[in-house]
């Protein structure tokens, strides 16, 4: 264990053992932190992760061990409970009621407000106060659908903080935030820790570990691997804690990405997709982009930067054929957004293969098999429908042959897909998307809350898509992967387009001030 | 005059119609909200009306005939909440259970009871109120002031309703068990506990309902008087939008719209009269094709809340 | 009144001469719950009357839907019931497509005209002449010449009281507006009450109602706005002795009654009996606190229709 | 753990509750609640002709429980039954003048119940696919429509030549199914019900449009973005569960009564919703409920006939059944899973 220092943890985890069925998600974990110290909480997905938040947050009940505050044990039942002894978490998924407004849904959170008249001037005063010490501005009076993630994940931050919390748990925070949010992000983590509030921060991101953390815990089949001073710590040491390789230099390789192949510059070619003077509309009847131009050539990676909610969405639903733009014109694929077989059916046989920014709530149906999912965006092949009627075997055979080649872990074509790792759903979900061979392929956030050894694999994906010379939109608020992957760069900030520009042309902290909504730089 | 005698004598028909449903749709709105469909209410209107015109026999009192529907109500909305939000059976399959339950004690309860004379009984029931002596003035005089205690309870209710939605926490509570009841369970709400009282909230209101029906609009029970109120009641619930103010609306809606077809059958001798009954029901369902944009219902109506532990 | 009571002392000289056979077995079968008040009451009573008279054995069945109505009739007959009454119009056709099949059971339709050999009768009350009684006292009563008939459903006893209604109420006063509607159903009796109201809002101020629990709606709306009522079927003055001026009575007890005395006396013949005046079907229930509120005159004129129907010139034909 | 002993514990309380209202009613009537339990059972079970009652009952059970299981996998609450089935019989009623008298006469009969059912169906189906409203208001309007204007039929346009009782003229023998068994009713609607069962499970379950209404009612994201129009699921589910309801509604008027006439099926829609939940929107399940309903209707008929009880308490057991029915499904699911469980820890 690492410096056992003077003060004693506010928050600790005694051999705590948690297991679903058969399955141990946690064996025999030792944790603690201390006030004021921000702590990472590392490791691949499955790792055990979620579990623990789940624990902490009184959701779930160990099965062994205990849970110590101040080094008591207590015995947190119900989230009220973990209220109580001063724990606050924003979850990976956010506990939000969409109808609700942002300053509802912190009342909501506020139990001390008994059940009668709400005074929401002075709850709002309440919050404003909360922001401020934080240096956050929350957007409290729209309803939370219309909010875009940031905005949420803030609003998620300060329900949590309304309260006396003394340890706060952001399980994969920055997963959803461009890189302007998540410097605030940030921010907030350092305030908060010279208040001399803990921080328990889950993620994927190693980057995350060295901008923020003082302590590194790496979590791996369930049990901790590492916990050490994330000062003494290399990227390299971490991934090799996570993955369990021996093997240094294959860390180092999957640390750095290496990419070995590379664009093969295909403005020459024909366009796959025209965009012109393109306006979208939001689903609460908002513009969200107008006047976007844009051609999408084969054997490019064409990446939209920018902070989630600028019409990225949006823009993906309109070429994937789930909506129809405001104004303009597209031509994709010989079809033509003005026609009538502008529709999701017309252009996946066309060839546009989609990976929805959400697989959880619109890429996959979590109760159905995974052989069912396959059919979700291949119902129309002959060879697996005949007459109106599913080919079961065909069916079953094609899955198996594609989940081996995508290596997707699973117990078969039967299973449940919600039984699946968010990892293996999302490569599943490529495995879908690519069979057929696709010519255009929309990529919204593919590796999102994924594991690093899988974004390497969904990266090497797209990559070879792009060799293979099929049209590539990446939509990503990973600058990282942007730069990495991207031919040409775009960025939605603010109602405006920015660009596109070629990677080469642009410098990193330019496409910060597009971002930001700031047009220097080439536009 | 003859206009305004028309006029004044369709409004309060269509109010002394549109009240039973109107009130069995004000707690059918807190029910769903909730996240639970109770189809069951017209077994609970029922009981109500039983109880209601059993009481106020016994005691004299039509005060006490509602009190005791209400509780009635409470009770009978209990049995649905244990099935549905405790044992989380299908909630469907639940209500359709009440409804004959319902159905049954409240003629089984009426036969033991009130039906062993065989003679009608006198119930001393709710007359018309007259509110600052103003009830007599033409037109808006009967409509105003003039009508049954519960008419105006209703509208009360059903605001203090629409307030306790919009700007208690209570109401946000019930909101999110509704819509997103794990954000309730995860802010420490006890989203079984918010289903529960909701659901007997709705017994009670359609209750309430039923003992308009048998010591107000009539005085006396009959077996199965309800006659279909009930399940107008949850159309009303969805036609405004799981608004409680709004169910009074489409419930005075129908009723007016029933009253009218009412007044026209006798004018008209030669159209057959079902095509006057049937009138409220084609204007709804035109007005349904017309208006149905964006209304959403509760996310979670009709789902069981299991949290993850 | 009068033949009311022959009517009784032939039938208790009948009992007395068929003296002790078996215990006959007898099923009333009902539309409805036997709480209606009219209908299903009526029937009921009359069941109830004839096991206090004759040595018999009596089971009721309620809520009978048509759709139950076949299977419920062959599985008594199954069992060996003497005679199957069916209450109501729609169990006419059931009975005559089961009735060869049980040549020993008795099927008996009431409210309906219909018979077969060797073992199907229908007994009916002359519902139009009821209606006739009741619309002429109506035409005479009015102040405001205008009266009103409520229907649950038009089901053809329904529809003959409400042509005998009009007929009637015209033959006293030929300028008399009469008002018709329906309700839609048997058993809603808020939606009865209203439809009166809405009569009454339009001038009625005599009015009469057919049905179920529809026609409780009816005297109820009558008695809250002071106008007055005719009962029908029932006497049921008692429910609203200020409001109820009389009632046209339509004996359908009495029908089950005779029904169950033809059996019993082996005097019952594959039929359909159609119960008049004469035969104690239907009347005039008494005035009570109305006969002084009537002129001299006016009951003269009652009096002289009532003896029109006894002698046979009414009804119109 | 203790969440679900918990459970199941609970519901074994609810039905014991349930259960001591029942014989609590049954006792105050002055009955034996022994003997009416039995009483209830035996004619159904063990009578032939009240299990072939039963047997006649559950066949347009089946196939309204069919429609409503294809409607309620995608999540669409067809509560509208009734009126498309009085659709689908007015339709088939109103062919019979036009058609051959022999089986290609019936077999035309039979599909035009099925379109008009369709048709009435298709109207809720409009209103949601097209309009976007909602289909429970839409199909409860259309019931009470339905039932005036098949009231306004039986004494207009389709009343008998004798226009005395509000009913139809009967239909050609020749335009009625074949009784299949001596001396029963049971005729081939029957063969039909068993027909549909089997096309209803294959459509569920093995073909495409199935799959698309699985997807809608499991998530109606996913299904927009595999290209499923929810709004087109919708309304063309809703008039093929019409097109089912009006097969019963034709099915009843040329298999049991051979002409039109008011209240033929009563509460059928209401029933076939129970049938279709309790079969857990299984097709192959469907028949099963619906001969349970049938054979606890048929013994809850025996009851009431015998007239031990006042009427009201077959109500009562009606409701109480299906709610132990509901506590007991509850009481085995919780105990199956923390067998599970406890054998998965050990």
């Amino acid at each position: 264990m690492s410096d056992e220092g003077s003060v004693p943890p506010l928050v600790a985890l005694r051999g705590v053992t948690k297991r679903f069925g058969a399955v141990v998600a946690n064996r025999a974990v030792d944790l603690a932190v201390r006030p004021g110290e921000v702590l990472a909480l590392v490791g691949e997905n499955g790792a055990g992760k979620s579990t623990i938040v789940n624990m902490l947050s009184g959701l779930l009940r160990p099965d062994e061990g205990s849970i110590l505050v101040d080094g008591r044990p207590v015995s947190l039942d119900s989230p009220a409970q973990s209220v109580r002894a001063g724990i606050g978490v924003v979850h990976q998924h956010f506990t939000l009621v969409p109808t609700l407004t942002g300053l509802d849904n912190i009342a909501l959170a506020m139990p001390e407000l008994g059940l009668g008249r709400l005074n929401r001037r002075q709850i709002g005063q309440a919050i404003d106060t909360a922001a401020r010490t934080l240096g956050l501005s929350v957007d409290t009076t729209s309803r939370v659908e219309g909010l875009d993630v940031a905005q949420q994940q803030r609003i998620e931050i300060v329900k949590a903080l309304i309260h006396k919390v003394r340890l706060l748990i952001l399980d994969e925070p920055t997963a959803v935030l461009g890189p302007e949010d998540k410097a605030h992000l940030f921010d907030t983590i350092r305030r908060l820790k010279a208040e001399g509030t803990a921080v328990i921060l889950i993620t994927h991101k190693l980057e995350d570990i060295f901008a923020v953390a003082d302590r590194a815990v790496v979590l791996r089949n369930g049990e901790v691997v590492a916990d050490a001073p994330a000062a003494g710590l290399t990227p390299d040491d971490v991934v090799l804690h996570m993955v369990g390789s021996g093997d240094r230099d294959q860390a180092r390789a999957i640390v750095t990405g290496e990419t070995t192949l590379r664009s093969s510059s295909a403005s020459g070619t024909d366009a796959v997709c025209r965009l012109a003077d393109v306006t979208l509309r939001r689903s609460n009847g908002s513009i969200a982009v107008s006047g976007l131009s844009l051609d999408l050539h084969g054997g490019e990676i064409v990446a939209i930067a920018g902070v989630d909610g600028n019409g990225q969405s949006e823009l993906m639903r309109v070429l994937a054929g789930m909506d129809v733009p405001l104004g303009g014109r597209i031509e994709c694929l010989g079809r033509d957004s003005a026609g009538s077989a502008w529709t999701a059916a017309h252009l996946r046989r066309a060839g546009v293969a989609h990976v929805p920014e959400d697989r959880r709530r619109s890429g996959i149906v979590g109760e159905m098999s995974l052989a069912r999912n396959y059919l979700l965006r291949h119902s129309d092949r002959r060879a697996l429908v005949r007459h109106g009627m599913v080919r079961n075997s065909a069916l079953q055979r094609l899955v198996r042959e594609r989940l081996a080649l995508f290596d997707v872990r699973t117990r078969g074509a039967d299973e449940r897909i919600d039984q699946l790792s968010g990892g293996n759903q999302q490569k599943f979900v490529l495995a879908r998307e690519m069979d057929g061979d696709p010519r255009l392929i929309l990529a919204a956030h593919p590796s999102r809350g994924l594991d690093i050894k899988t974004i390497r694999f969904v990266h090497g994906l797209l990559e070879e898509a792009r060799q293979a010379g099929k049209a590539v939109l990446l939509v990503s608020s990973d600058l990282d992967e942007i730069l990495r992957l991207a031919d040409r760069i775009m960025v939605f900030a603010a109602g405006r387009t920015f660009g596109p520009t070629s990677r080469g042309d642009i410098a990193r902290d330019e496409i910060g001030a597009w971002i930001a909504g700031h047009a220097s730089g080439p536009a | 005059m003859d206009e305004a005698l028309f006029l004044s004598g369709l409004l309060a028909a269509g109010i002394r119609l549109a009240t039973p449903i109107a009130l069995a749709a004000i707690g059918e709105t807190i029910s769903q909200r909730a996240g639970v469909i109770n189809v069951g209410i017209e077994g609970i209107m029922l009981v109500g009306a039983f109880v209601a015109v059993l009481v106020t026999v016994s005691s004299g009192s039509p005060w006490a005939g509602l009190a005791a529907a209400i509780l009635s109500g409470a009770a009978m909305g209990a049995i649905h909440a244990v099935f549905t939000v405790r044992l989380k059976a299908e909630q469907i399959v639940s209500g359709i259970a009440l409804l004959f339950l319902g159905i049954g004690l409240s003629g089984y309860g009426f036969r033991l009871t009130l039906a062993q004379g065989g003679t009608a009984v006198q119930v001393p029931g709710f007359r018309e109120l007259d509110l600052f002596g103003l009830a007599g003035v033409p037109i808006v005089g009967p409509i105003l002031f003039g009508q049954h205690a519960l008419i105006y309870l209703a509208v009360i209710g059903a605001a203090l309703l629409a307030f306790m939605l919009s700007s208690t926490r209570l109401g946000l509570m019930i909101k999110a068990a509704g819509d997103y009841p794990q954000a309730l369970d995860a802010a420490g709400g006890a989203v079984d506990r918010v289903r529960f009282l909701c659901v007997m909230a709705s017994g009670a209101f359609a209750a309430a309902g039923g003992a308009f029906l048998s010591t107000a609009q009539l005085w006396g029970f009959v077996e199965n008087m309800t006659a279909g109120r009930g399940f107008l009641a949850i159309s009303c619930v969805v036609f405004a939008r799981w608004n409680p103010l709004g169910a009074i609306v489409a419930a005075l809606g129908f009723g007016i719209a029933d009253a009218l077809q009412i007044r026209m059958q006798a004018g008209y001798p030669g159209v057959p009269y079902q095509f006057f009954v049937i009138a409220p029901y084609v204007v709804a369902i035109v007005s349904l094709a017309l208006a149905s944009r964006g209304s959403r219902m509760p996310a979670a109506l009709g789902t069981a809340f299991s949290p993850q532990r | 009144m009068l033949k009311l009571m022959t009517g009784t002392a032939i039938v208790l000289a009948l009992m007395a001469g068929t003296a002790i056979a078996e215990t006959k077995k007898i099923a009333l079968v009902l539309p409805g719950p036997v709480t209606d008040g009219t209908f299903n009451s009526a029937a009921n009573k009359g069941i109830e009357a004839a096991k206090a008279k004759y040595d018999i054995e009596v089971v009721v069945r309620e809520n009978t839907d048509f759709a139950q109505i076949q299977d419920v009739l062959r599985s008594y007959a199954e069992e060996g019931y003497d005679m199957i009454i069916g209450h109501g119009f729609q169990f006419a056709e059931p009975v005559m497509e089961i009735h060869a099949e049980f040549p020993d059971t008795w099927f008996v339709v009431n409210t309906a005209q219909v018979a077969a050999a060797p073992n199907v009768a229908s007994f009916d009350n002359r519902w139009g002449d009821a209606g006739y009684m009741a619309g002429a006292v109506a035409g005479l009563y009015t102040k405001s010449g205008t009266i009103g008939h409520i229907g649950a459903i038009p089901v053809p006893v329904i529809e003959d009281y409400n042509k005998g209604f009009e007929a009637g109420a015209k033959s006293m006063r030929p300028e008399v507006k009469v008002l018709s509607a329906y309700v839609g159903s048997f058993s809603d009796i808020a939606r009865g009450a209203e439809i009166t109201t809405s009569l009454i809002e339009q001038g009625a101020d005599v009015v009469t109602s057919t049905g179920n629990e529809n026609v409780v709606g009816t005297i109820q709306a009558a008695q809250k706005a002071g106008v007055q009522a005719i009962g029908t079927a029932f006497d049921s003055q008692a429910m609203a002795p200020e409001t109820i001026i009389t009632t046209a009575l339509i004996n359908m007890d009495v029908n089950i009654d005779l029904a169950v005395g033809r059996l019993i006396d082996g005097s019952l013949k594959p039929e359909s009996y159609v119960l008049g005046l004469n035969e104690n079907g239907i009347g005039l229930a008494p005035f009570r606190d109305f006969e002084s509120k009537i002129s001299a005159e006016d009951m003269a004129r009652i009096q002289a229709m009532m003896k029109e129907f006894a002698d046979g010139t009414l009804p119109p034909k | 753990m203790t969440d679900r002993s918990d459970i199941a514990r609970q519901a074994v309380i609810a039905a014991a509750c349930i259960v001591a209202l029942v014989v609590g009613a049954i006792l105050l009537a002055g009955a034996n609640p022994l003997s009416v339990a039995i009483g209830i059972g035996e004619r159904a079970l063990f009578t032939r002709s009240g299990f072939l009652e039963a047997v006649l009952r559950s066949i347009p059970l089946t196939i309204l429980g069919l429609g409503i299981a294809l409607a309620f996998r995608a999540r669409v609450f067809n509560i509208g039954m009734d009126g498309q089935l009085i659709a689908g019989s007015v339709v088939a009623m109103a062919l019979a003048p036009l058609v051959p008298l022999d089986a290609f006469g019936l077999l035309l009969l039979l599909s035009g119940g099925i379109v008009g059912g369709a048709a009435w169906g298709g109207i809720a189906g409009v209103i949601k696919g097209r309009f976007g409203g909602n289909e429970i208001i839409a199909t409860i309007m259309l019931n009470y429509v339905a039932l005036q204007i098949l009231s306004w039929l039986v004494r207009g346009p389709m009343q008998e030549t004798m226009r005395i009782i509000p009913r139809s003229d009967p239909l050609d023998a020749a335009l009625r199914l074949p009784i299949l068994f001596e001396a029963t009713r049971i005729h081939a609607g029957l063969l039909i019900a068993l027909a549909a069962v089997v096309a209803v499970a294959i459509l569920a379950r093995r073909s495409r449009y199935g799959f698309k209404l699985a997807v809608v009612g499991a998530n109606a994201h996913a299904a927009r973005y595999a290209g499923i129009d929810p709004r087109w699921i919708a309304g063309s589910v809703l008039t093929l569960s019409g097109a089912l309801a009006g097969l019963a509604g034709a099915v009843e008027i040329t298999g049991i009564y051979g002409r039109l006439q008011e209240g033929f099926a009563p509460g059928f829609g209401i029933t076939a919703i129970a049938v279709a939940l309790v079969a857990r929107l299984n097709p192959l399940l469907v028949p099963v409920s619906a001969l349970g309903f049938s054979l606890l209707y048929a013994g809850l008929g025996t009851l009431a006939r015998n007239g031990v009880v006042p009427f009201p308490i077959i109500n009562i057991l009606e409701g109480a059944i299906i709610f132990v029915f509901l506590a007991g499904s509850v009481y085995v699911a919780h105990r199956a899973k923390r067998g599970q469980a406890e054998t998965a820890d050990g």
